[in-house]
C-alpha cells in the first residue's frame, strides 16, 4: 500500500496527474470507500486493502470531463468496465493514468459477521494471507481467505490486467468455480421452482437504486427511469411496471455491455443475487452468438449490435 | 391538448355489416380530448373527405383518428385530406377497423368491442403526435446503369434520349453481354449481333452516355436522388484515346494460353485482347494475369508494334467518384457450373457442351468458324442429343428449382438450325415439358417438329457415358412409350440452367436492394412494381430480376427506363419525416446506434450543451434526415432512450399498449 | 393458472412491422381468414422498432400474450432490422422463461406480405396456447411475493 | 494412430484376403486397427424403412462402442461400411430413430452419432494420404491398366456416404495411380453389379456385370478392382476380367503380400 | 387401401406430390427392362393409391437398391424408397416372403460370401 501512495505521491508531484482516483479509510476496517484526492496529504487517508472491492472505472466518467489525467488505481476485473467504457466513448483513455493494481480477490465483510469486527489481519496489501485473523469485540477467530471472498472472486475473470500503464502488486486467479453453474442450476429448475425463486428475490427489492448507480455499464446520463421518454417516471419510483420490470429491463439495456463486474451483487443492501440477471444473457450470448467478453476488445462488435444470418430463431430450444 | 376528431366509415357494408358503427362513435365520443365522432358510408369519397374538413373547420379540431381500412390503402389519402382541411398530415392516424377486424370477424359484439379497442389505441396515439414536416432533397440528373448487356443498354438509350446523363458501368472489357455472343435469336432466326451492334453503336456514340467498360462499382452511399457511387476503373494498360483498334497488338502477342472467355472457354486468346470483333470500345485490354511483360518485365511486343504508342504498361487502377439520383442493376446471368451433375459427363467428355457453348460454336465468329464440329476430334456429329432442364426445376441443392424459361425456345431453335444446314444430322431432345408461352412461340416449336423432323422425347436422360471408341451412350427414358432408351450420339447439348450474375449479390449488398433465395433481385412488388427495387431510386431491368428472352428483357429496360426518367424530371423529393431523433440532452454519445443503423445516417459530433443551464462539450449522435429511412433498429439499441422514432415515438407506442390492454 | 372459463378472452398484442406482416394481416383480412378477435395488432415500422420495454410493459398492463412479426429473415425492408429483433427477442424471451414466465406467451413469427394465410394460421395457434395458459399472472407479481 | 476395426462376416470367411491384407497393409503403413469385440453382422443391407429399429441395432453397438474407445470406426467392405455410415447418420440426425434406438440400447449415454465412419480407403486418402503412400511402395504396379469399379454402395446415397462424387469419383484412380499403375475410366465403374439379385437371379446380375467387364476391356483394363466381396463375386461369374481386393494390391505394391498368409 | 398408402409414404419418408414425372429414375434404373411396373409409375401408383396392383408387381423383387434413381432424383422424390416400402408392407402384412429356407442350399456355390445370404435375406424375408 505504501508504495501506491509513494507512487501516486511522486506523479502528483510531477505533475503528470492532477488527481488520484483511489480508496479512502472509513471508519471501520471493512468501510472503504471511492475517493479523489488532489494533494499528497488527502492521500495519507488512501487505502489498499482486501476490502476495495469497489470498481473505480466508473467514476472515470466524470473524471474525463476535468482539466488533465487522473490516477485511477484499478484491479484487473476493473479494467474490463474501464475498456468498455471507452468503446462507448464514455471515458476518455488519454485522461487517464492507470496503475493496475495486484489483487487476491476481495471480501464481502457480511462473511466475517460484520459488526463487531475491530480489526481484520490479512485483509491488507500486500499482507493478504490465506487465513484471515479476525479481531472482533467477542475475541479473535481465524476465517480462510477463500471463505470469505465475494461470490464474483470465485469466477475470477483472470489476473491480467486488460489496460494499464503500470503495474504494482501480483494478483493472483482465484477462480473455482464454475462461472455460469448458478445460472444452470436455476434453468434446471421447473417454471414453478424458477418463478419462485425469483419472485422471492425480487420482492426484497427496496428500488433504492444502489445496484444501478454502480453499475459501470448503468452510466446514462438520465435513467430511463427517470426519463419522460417512457412515460415511466409520472410517479417516481413507485410506478408498478417500473417496480416490476425494473431488474429486467436493467439487465436487458447491459447485455452485451456488462463485463460480469459483480458490482451489483455486492452492493446491493438486501443481498439479491443480481449478477444471476446478467450472467444469463452472457450465458446465452455465448451460446448463442459465439464466446463474447466484454470489455476485451474495445473494436469487436458487440453481439446485440451485430448479427449472422443464420442465428438461432427466438424460443428455439425452449421446447 | 389535442382536439380529435374520430370519423368511422362504414364502408358500404364491408364494415358496417359486421361492427357496429353507431357504437364505436359514440364510445370515441366519450374518450378524453375527442370533441367530435361521427360516421359515414364512403369516408375515402370527396363527400366524406369534406365531412373531415367541415369538422376541422367547425370544432377545430388538431388530430385526426379515422376508422377505416388498412392504412396501406387510404393513409395517403386521408392525410391528404387532413393538409387540405390546414392541419399537418401526420396528425392523421388509422384505425384498421377492415382488414383487421371486420373482414375476419363475424360475429358483431365481438368485432364491434374490437373496433372500439383499435379506435382508442389510435386515439391514444394521436394525443402524442406531432406534427412532422417532410423534407426535401435534391435529385442529381443522372443516372447509373450497373452492367452492359441488352437490358442495360437499352435502359441507359432509353434514359438518355429523354434528355438525361446516363452512365453505363460494365464490368467486362467490352459492352454486349449475353446477346453478343448468341448466334440467332428466337423465334425469328434473325442474327444476333445484327440487331444487337447498331444499338451498342447508338448507345457508345449518344451524347448523354458515358460508357465505363472494364470497370466495377466499389461503394455506394446515399439515397434516392443523391447516390454517391465509387466507380473502378481497371487498368486497361491501353491508352483509350490513343488506340485506333487496328489490332496488331492482337496479332503480335506471344501470350496465347488464356482461355477465351468470350467463347465460353472453348479456345484460347492472346493477352491483349477485344473480345470480339465488334467489341465497344474497340479497344483491346491487357489481362495482367497472362501478359508476360506485366508478369515478368520482359516482352513489350505490343508496345513495340503499337504505332500510335497506346501501350502503358505503368497504369493503374483508378477509383471516380460520381453523383447519380437513380440507379438500375442490369446485371445479367450465367449458366450454372455443372459439377455436381456428373451423370452428364460434362467435365469427362469435350463433346458433352452446354447450350450457350453451342451457340458459340454454331457462330461464325466462333471457335470453329460456325463450323458444326466435335471438339474432340472435329468431326462432323451425326447424332446430336439434347438435354432439357439440367439443373433447371431441382428441388435439391445441385440445382434451381426454378424454370429457366428461355431454354425451350433456343433448344428449338438449335435443332432447327442444325437441320437446317446439316440435313442428315439427327437431332433428339430430351424434354420433361415443352414450355413455350410467348407471341409465335409455340409455333416455332412445331416449326421444329414439323418442318425440319426434330426428335423429342419425353423423358430425362440417366447418365451420359463416354465409349471407348470416342462416341457418346445416352441412357435415357421414354414416358410416353415407358422404354428405356440407349441412344448412340456424337455431341451431347445441355440446356443449362441460368442464374443471376454472381457478382449481383455483391452489388445488391452495397445498395441495400433485397435479393430472394435464388440470389435474383426482388422487386418493390411483384405485379403493380415489377422494375422497380424496395429501396427507392433502385431499379431493375433483365435477367437480374428473373428469367426471361430478349423481348421481354428488353421491354423491362424500357419501363425501368420510364421510372428513372419520372424521378430525374422532379427537381426535388419529399423525404419519409418519419426518422430517428437523438435528445441531445439525454444522449451519451456511445455509438451503439450507429453500428445497427443500416444507412450510415447517424454520426457523432462533439457539441455544446445547454442541460438546464450547465453548460457541456459532449459527444452526441445527429441523424441525417434525408439518409434514415426510418426503420427504429437506433432507438431499441439506445439505452438512454435518447433515440426516438418521430411517428413512432416510444411514447406513442406504449400508448397504444396501453390503450389496448386497458 | 389455466381456467377453463369458455367466456374467458385473452388480450394479445401482436406488433407486425409495416412491410411484411402487417401487409400479411391486410391479405389475411381480404382473404377473410378468420382469427380470434382478441388480436389487437398495433403496427411498426420494422421488427427492429419493438423494445422489449413495449412486450414487458404490455404484460404488466394487462396483456396474457404478445407476438412479434417480421419480415422473413434475409427479406426486412431495411435491409437488417429483423436480425437485430431476432437477437433482442431470443434473449428477452430466453430471460422470461428463465423468469418462469409460462412459454408460449410470447412468440416471434415472420410472416412476409403474401403470407395471409400463415397469418390467420399463426394468430389462431398462439390464441389457442395463450387460452390453454389461462390469465397471465407471473410477470405482474414477479416483485410482490404474498 | 488406433482405429476401431469392423471386419463383418464375410471377411471372416469367404473374402479373408480383404481383411488379412487390409491388417498387413495397415501395419505396413504405421496404424493400428483394433478389431471390435463382440460385433454382429450388419445385415448387409441398409434397411431402407424408417420405422425399422431392430436391424439398425448391430451397427448401432459397434458404433457405439468404437465412441466408448473413443476411436473411429473402420470398414473395408463397401456393405459394412455404408450400412454402418448410413445408421450412424440416422443416429445422429433423425430424432425418431435416434429415441427409439437408444431406448432398446439402453445405454448409460445415448448414442448420437458421435463415432466417425471411415472406409479403409478413406483412411488412406484424407488420414494417410496417398503422396504418402506413393513413397511407401516398394513394389510400384507399373504399366499395369487397373479398372476401379465402385458400385453403389460406397457412393449413393452421396448426401449421407459424402465418400466421393457419386458419379465421377476418383479416389481409387488416385489409388491405383498412387501405386504405380495407370487407372482406366470407364463409364460403368458406378453402375450396380446386381447385388443380391445374383441369388435368384444369377442370369440378371450376369447381364449387368457383362456391361461393367465389358465396358473396362473396351478401354483396355487389365483388370478391375473393388473393395466390396458381392461385386467381386458377380463380376467374377462374368469371367472376362480378373477381379481383385483393392487390399490385395496395395499389399502387392507395399511388397507385404509374399510370406505368411 | 388408402390406409396403406399411408404406411407406404410412412415407411419411406417419400412424399409423391413432390414428383414432376421428368422420368429420370426410369432413365437410371439398371432393372427397368426387368420391371413391369417402372419407377416412375411408383409414385402414380401410390399417389392413385393403388397398393394393390404395387404389391402384386414383380418390380418389387427387381429393384437393386442401387439408389442410383435417389441419387438423380431432381425433386427429392427417391423412387427406390417406395418401392422398398411396398415391399415392406408385403412382407410385413401377409407374410409373404420371396426366399424360403428350403430354397437356399440349391442356390449357393463354392464361392457364395455371406454378404449375398445376408442382403437376400434382408431383401426377400422379414
Amino acid at each position: 500500500m505504501q508504495e501506491l501512495i509513494h507512487r501516486a505521491k511522486s506523479l502528483l508531484e510531477s505533475g503528470e496527474v492532477s488527481r488520484v482516483l483511489g480508496w479512502k479509510k472509513g471508519e471501520n476496517v471493512f468501510d472503504v470507500e471511492p475517493a479523489f484526492f488532489a494533494t499528497a496529504e488527502e492521500l495519507e487517508n488512501f487505502v489498499y486493502n482486501g476490502f476495495c472491492g469497489a470498481n473505480l472505472s466508473k467514476y472515470m466518467i466524470e473524471a474525463s470531463t476535468w482539466e488533465g489525467k487522473t490516477l485511477v488505481f484499478l484491479k484487473p476485473c476493473d479494467t474490463y468496465s474501464f475498456n468498455q467504457l471507452c468503446k462507448e466513448h464514455r471515458i476518455d483513455r488519454e485522461k487517464a493514468y492507470i496503475i493496475g493494481v495486484g489483487c487476491k480477490g476481495k471480501l464481502k465483510a457480511e462473511k466475517l459477521g460484520a459488526e463487531n469486527i475491530l480489526d481484520v489481519q490479512g485483509a491488507g496489501y500486500p499482507d493478504c494471507s490465506d487465513t484471515l485473523k479476525v479481531t472482533t469485540l467477542y475475541g479473535e477467530q481465524e476465517v480462510a481467505y477463500k471463505d470469505a471472498m465475494l461470490e464474483r472472486c470465485h469466477v475470477c475473470k483472470g489476473k491480467e490486467h486488460q489496460v494499464y500503464d503500470e503495474l504494482i502488486g501480483e494478483s493472483v486467479d482465484t477462480c473455482d468455480a464454475d462461472r455460469f453453474a448458478e445460472v444452470a442450476k436455476i434453468e434446471a429448475m421447473s417454471p414453478e421452482e424458477k418463478f419462485a425463486f425469483f419472485q422471492a428475490e425480487l420482492s426484497k427489492c427496496i428500488r433504492c437504486n444502489a445496484c444501478r448507480n454502480v453499475c459501470p455499464a448503468c452510466s446514462c446520463r438520465k435513467c430511463i427511469f427517470d426519463s419522460t421518454k417512457f412515460d415511466s417516471n409520472q410517479k417516481a419510483n413507485t410506478t408498478s411496471f417500473e417496480e416490476k420490470m425494473f431488474h429486467i429491463i436493467r439487465a436487458f439495456h447491459v447485455a452485451g455491455r456488462c463485463t460480469d463486474c459483480g458490482e451489483c451483487s455486492r452492493v446491493c443492501p438486501q443481498g439479491i443475487p443480481l449478477h444471476l440477471f446478467n450472467r444469463k444473457f452472457i450465458k446465452d450470448i455465448n451460446n448463442l452468438y459465439g464466446e463474447y467478453q466484454a470489455g476485451v476488445d474495445i473494436d469487436a462488435k458487440a453481439p446485440l449490435t451485430s448479427f449472422r444470418t443464420d442465428d438461432a430463431e427466438p424460443g428455439v430450444g425452449r421446447g | 391538448m389535442q382536439k380529435i376528431g374520430v370519423f368511422v366509415c362504414h364502408c358500404g357494408s364491408n364494415i358496417a355489416a359486421t361492427v357496429d358503427v353507431k357504437k364505436v362513435v359514440e364510445m370515441a365520443a366519450k374518450e378524453q380530448g375527442v370533441f367530435h365522432a361521427e360516421d359515414y358510408p364512403y369516408m375515402c369519397s370527396e363527400a366524406g373527405q369534406s365531412r373531415i374538413a367541415a369538422a376541422v373547420k367547425e370544432k377545430g379540431l388538431t388530430g385526426i383518428v379515422v376508422c377505416s381500412c388498412s392504412p396501406r390503402m387510404h393513409e395517403a389519402t386521408f392525410r391528404k385530406a387532413a393538409e387540405r382541411a390546414g392541419i399537418n398530415p401526420y396528425m392523421v392516424e388509422i384505425a384498421n377497423i377492415r382488414e383487421h377486424c371486420s373482414w375476419i370477424h363475424k360475429d358483431m359484439t365481438e368485432a364491434t368491442e374490437k373496433a372500439v379497442i383499435l379506435m382508442r389505441a389510435a386515439v391514444a396515439k394521436v394525443h402524442l403526435n406531432a406534427p412532422l414536416m417532410a423534407g426535401e432533397s435534391r435529385v442529381t440528373k443522372r443516372a447509373l446503369v450497373i452492367g452492359g448487356g441488352i437490358a442495360g443498354i437499352q435502359t441507359a438509350i432509353d434514359i438518355a434520349d429523354a434528355g438525361y446523363k446516363v452512365d453505363i458501368v460494365e464490368k467486362t472489357p467490352s459492352i454486349g453481354g449475353r446477346m453478343s455472343q448468341l448466334d440467332k435469336t428466337f423465334p425469328t432466326l434473325d442474327c444476333s449481333a445484327c440487331i444487337l451492334t447498331p444499338k451498342m453503336v447508338e448507345a457508345a456514340s449518344h451524347e448523354n452516355i458515358t460508357i465505363h467498360t472494364w470497370s466495377e462499382v466499389e461503394k455506394v452511399s446515399g439515397f434516392v436522388g443523391n447516390f454517391t457511387v465509387d466507380i473502378r476503373k481497371k487498368a486497361r494498360y491501353v491508352n483509350m484515346d490513343k488506340c485506333t483498334g487496328c489490332g496488331v497488338c492482337q496479332e503480335k502477342c506471344p501470350s496465347k494460353k488464356p482461355l477465351n472467355e468470350f467463347n465460353r472457354g472453348l479456345n484460347t486468346r492472346t493477352a491483349i485482347y477485344t473480345p470480339f470483333a465488334q467489341a465497344i470500345p474497340n479497344v483491346p485490354v491487357i489481362d495482367a494475369n497472362s501478359c508476360i511483360k506485366l508478369k515478368t518485365g520482359k516482352c513489350g511486343i505490343c508496345e513495340k508494334f503499337c504505332q500510335v504508342g497506346a501501350i502503358d504498361y505503368t497504369q493503374k487502377d483508378e477509383i471516380i467518384t460520381e453523383q447519380y439520383g437513380a440507379i438500375v442493376v442490369a446485371t445479367g446471368f450465367d449458366t450454372i457450373k455443372l459439377d455436381k451433375y456428373g451423370e452428364y459427363a460434362y467435365n469427362e467428355s469435350k463433346d458433352v457442351i452446354t447450350s450457350l457453348e453451342l451457340e458459340r460454336i454454331m457462330n461464325a465468329a466462333g471457335p470453329t468458324k460456325g463450323h458444326l464440329e466435335r471438339l474432340s476430334d472435329g468431326k462432323a456429329p451425326k447424332e446430336i442429343v439434347f438435354i432439357q432442364c439440367v439443373g433447371s426445376r431441382c428441388s435439391d441443392d445441385r440445382g434451381k428449382p426454378y424454370c429457366s424459361k428461355i431454354c425451350c425456345m433456343y433448344t428449338a431453335k438449335h435443332a432447327m438450325l442444325i437441320r437446317d444446314k446439316y440435313p442428315d444430322t439427327n437431332v433428339t431432345v430430351f424434354y420433361i415439358d415443352v414450355r413455350t408461352p410467348g407471341k409465335n412461340f409455340d409455333e416455332f416449336y412445331r416449326r421444329a417438329v414439323e418442318d425440319y423432323g426434330v426428335h423429342y422425347i419425353k423423358g430425362q436422360v440417366g447418365k451420359v457415358m463416354p465409349q471407348a471408341d470416342g462416341s457418346l451412350l445416352v441412357q435415357g427414358v421414354d414416358l410416353l412409350d415407358n422404354k428405356q432408351i440407349l441412344k448412340k450420339a456424337d455431341m451431347v447439348v445441355l440446356a443449362t440452367a441460368i442464374e443471376p450474375n454472381p457478382d449481383v449479390r455483391k452489388i445488391a449488398t452495397m445498395l441495400t436492394a433485397s435479393i430472394d433465395t435464388n440470389n435474383f433481385l426482388t422487386e418493390a412488388h411483384p405485379k403493380l412494381r415489377p422494375v422497380e427495387s424496395p429501396t427507392a431510386g433502385v431499379f431493375l431491368s433483365g435477367v437480374c430480376q428473373g428469367p426471361k428472352d430478349i423481348p421481354e428483357t428488353v421491354a423491362q429496360a424500357g419501363a425501368a427506363a420510364v421510372k428513372v426518367i419520372g424521378l430525374l424530371a422532379k427537381d426535388k423529393l419529399k423525404t419519409n419525416p418519419c426518422t430517428a431523433k437523438s435528445d441531445e440532452l439525454l444522449c451519451n454519445g456511445c455509438s451503439q446506434c450507429a453500428n445497427v443503423c443500416p444507412y450510415g445516417a447517424i454520426t457523432y459530433e462533439e457539441k455544446l450543451i445547454n442541460d438546464h443551464g450547465i453548460r457541456r462539450t459532449s459527444r452526441v449522435a445527429v441523424v441525417n434526415g434525408a439518409l434514415c429511412q426510418g426503420c427504429g433498429a437506433c432507438t431499441v439499441t439506445c439505452p438512454s432512450g435518447a433515440m426516438d422514432l418521430q411517428g413512432f415515438s416510444n411514447r406513442q407506442i406504449l400508448a397504444e399498449v396501453d390503450a389496448i390492454c386497458r | 393458472m389455466p381456467v377453463n372459463n369458455e367466456n374467458w378472452k385473452p388480450t394479445i398484442v401482436a406488433f407486425c412491422c409495416n412491410w411484411c406482416s402487417y401487409a400479411g394481416a391486410d391479405l389475411a383480412g381480404s382473404s377473410r381468414l378468420a382469427y380470434p378477435a382478441d388480436v389487437k395488432i398495433i403496427k411498426v415500422p420494422c421488427s427492429c422498432r419493438v423494445n422489449p420495454m413495449f412486450i414487458l410493459r404490455a404484460f404488466e398492463k394487462g396483456a396474457d400474450g404478445v407476438i412479434l412479426c417480421g419480415c422473413h429473415p434475409g427479406d426486412c425492408h431495411y435491409s437488417t432490422g429483423n436480425y437485430y429483433a431476432r437477437r433482442r427477442m431470443t434473449l428477452l424471451f430466453s430471460m422470461l422463461d428463465y423468469l418462469g414466465i409460462e412459454e408460449g406467451r410470447t412468440r416471434v413469427e415472420w410472416v412476409s406480405a403474401a403470407e395471409g394465410v400463415k397469418f390467420s394460421e399463426t394468430m389462431n395457434s398462439f390464441v389457442e396456447k395463450v387460452r390453454t395458459l389461462g390469465p397471465s399472472v407471473r410477470l405482474g407479481d414477479l416483485r410482490c411475493k404474498n | 494412430m488406433k482405429y476401431s476395426y469392423y471386419p463383418g462376416c464375410t471377411l471372416r470367411n469367404k473374402a479373408k484376403d480383404l481383411d488379412l491384407y487390409a491388417r498387413k497393409c495397415a501395419v505396413a503403413l504405421g496404424f493400428e486397427l483394433e478389431e471390435l469385440t463382440d460385433w454382429q453382422c450388419c445385415g448387409g443391407v441398409y434397411p431402407l424403412g424408417s420405422d425399422e429399429i431392430a436391424s439398425k441395432l448391430p451397427s448401432v453397438r459397434a458404433l457405439n462402442d468404437a465412441k466408448q474407445k473413443g476411436q473411429d470406426l473402420v470398414a473395408v467392405c463397401s456393405a459394412c461400411y455404408h450400412v454402418l455410415k448410413r445408421v450412424n447418420d440416422d443416429m445422429a440426425n433423425v430424432a425418431d430413430i435416434q429415441t427409439r434406438a437408444n431406448n432398446y440400447m439402453a445405454l448409460e449415454e445415448p448414442y448420437k452419432g458421435e463415432t466417425a465412419v471411415l472406409h479403409f480407403l478413406e483412411v488412406l486418402r484424407d488420414r494417410v494420404g496417398f503422396e504418402e503412400l506413393k513413397k511407401k511402395v516398394v513394389n510400384p504396379l507399373t504399366g499395369r491398366k487397373i479398372g476401379a469399379y465402385y458400385g453403389c454402395l460406397l457412393l449413393r446415397p452421396s448426401d449421407v456416404m459424402a465418400f466421393d462424387d457419386p458419379e465421377n469419383p476418383t479416389i481409387l484412380e488416385d489409388f491405383i495411380r498412387a501405386l504405380g499403375a495407370t487407372p482406366v475410366v470407364y463409364p460403368y465403374r458406378n453402375e450396380c453389379c446386381g447385388g443380391y439379385i445374383s441369388l435368384k437371379e444369377p442370369n440378371l446380375a450376369a447381364s449387368m456385370c457383362d456391361k461393367i467387364t465389358s465396358s473396362a476391356a473396351g478401354f483396355e483394363a487389365d483388370c478391375l478392382v473393388t473393395a466390396c466381396p458381392l461385386c467381386k463375386y458377380n463380376l467374377n461369374k462374368s469371367g472376362k476380367l480378373p477381379i481383385v481386393y483393392f487390399t490385395e494390391l496395395l499389399a502387392e505394391a507395399l511388397g507385404v503380400k509374399e510370406g505368411d498368409k | 387401401m388408402s390406409k396403406q398408402s399411408e404406411l407406404i409414404k410412412e415407411i419411406s419418408g417419400v412424399n409423391p406430390l413432390k414428383c414432376m414425372k421428368c422420368g429420370k429414375c426410369s432413365a437410371s434404373c439398371p432393372s427397368f427392362n426387368e420391371m413391369d411396373i417402372k419407377p416412375h409409375q411408383f409414385v402414380s401408383y401410390v399417389q392413385n393409391e393403388d397398393i394393390e396392383a404395387l404389391t402384386q408387381s414383380k418390380s418389387l423383387w427387381k429393384c437393386l437398391s442401387c439408389f442410383a434413381c435417389v441419387e438423380r432424383c431432381p425433386r427429392g422424390v427417391k423412387p427406390g424408397k417406395l418401392i422398398d416400402a411396398a415391399r415392406q408392407v408385403l412382407i410385413r402384412q401377409r407374410g409373404q416372403e420371396g426366399l424360403t429356407a428350403n430354397e437356399i442350399p440349391a442356390l449357393l456355390d463354392d464361392e457364395t460370401p455371406q454378404q449375398l445370404l445376408m442382403s437376400a435375406f434382408r431383401k426377400y424375408r422379414r
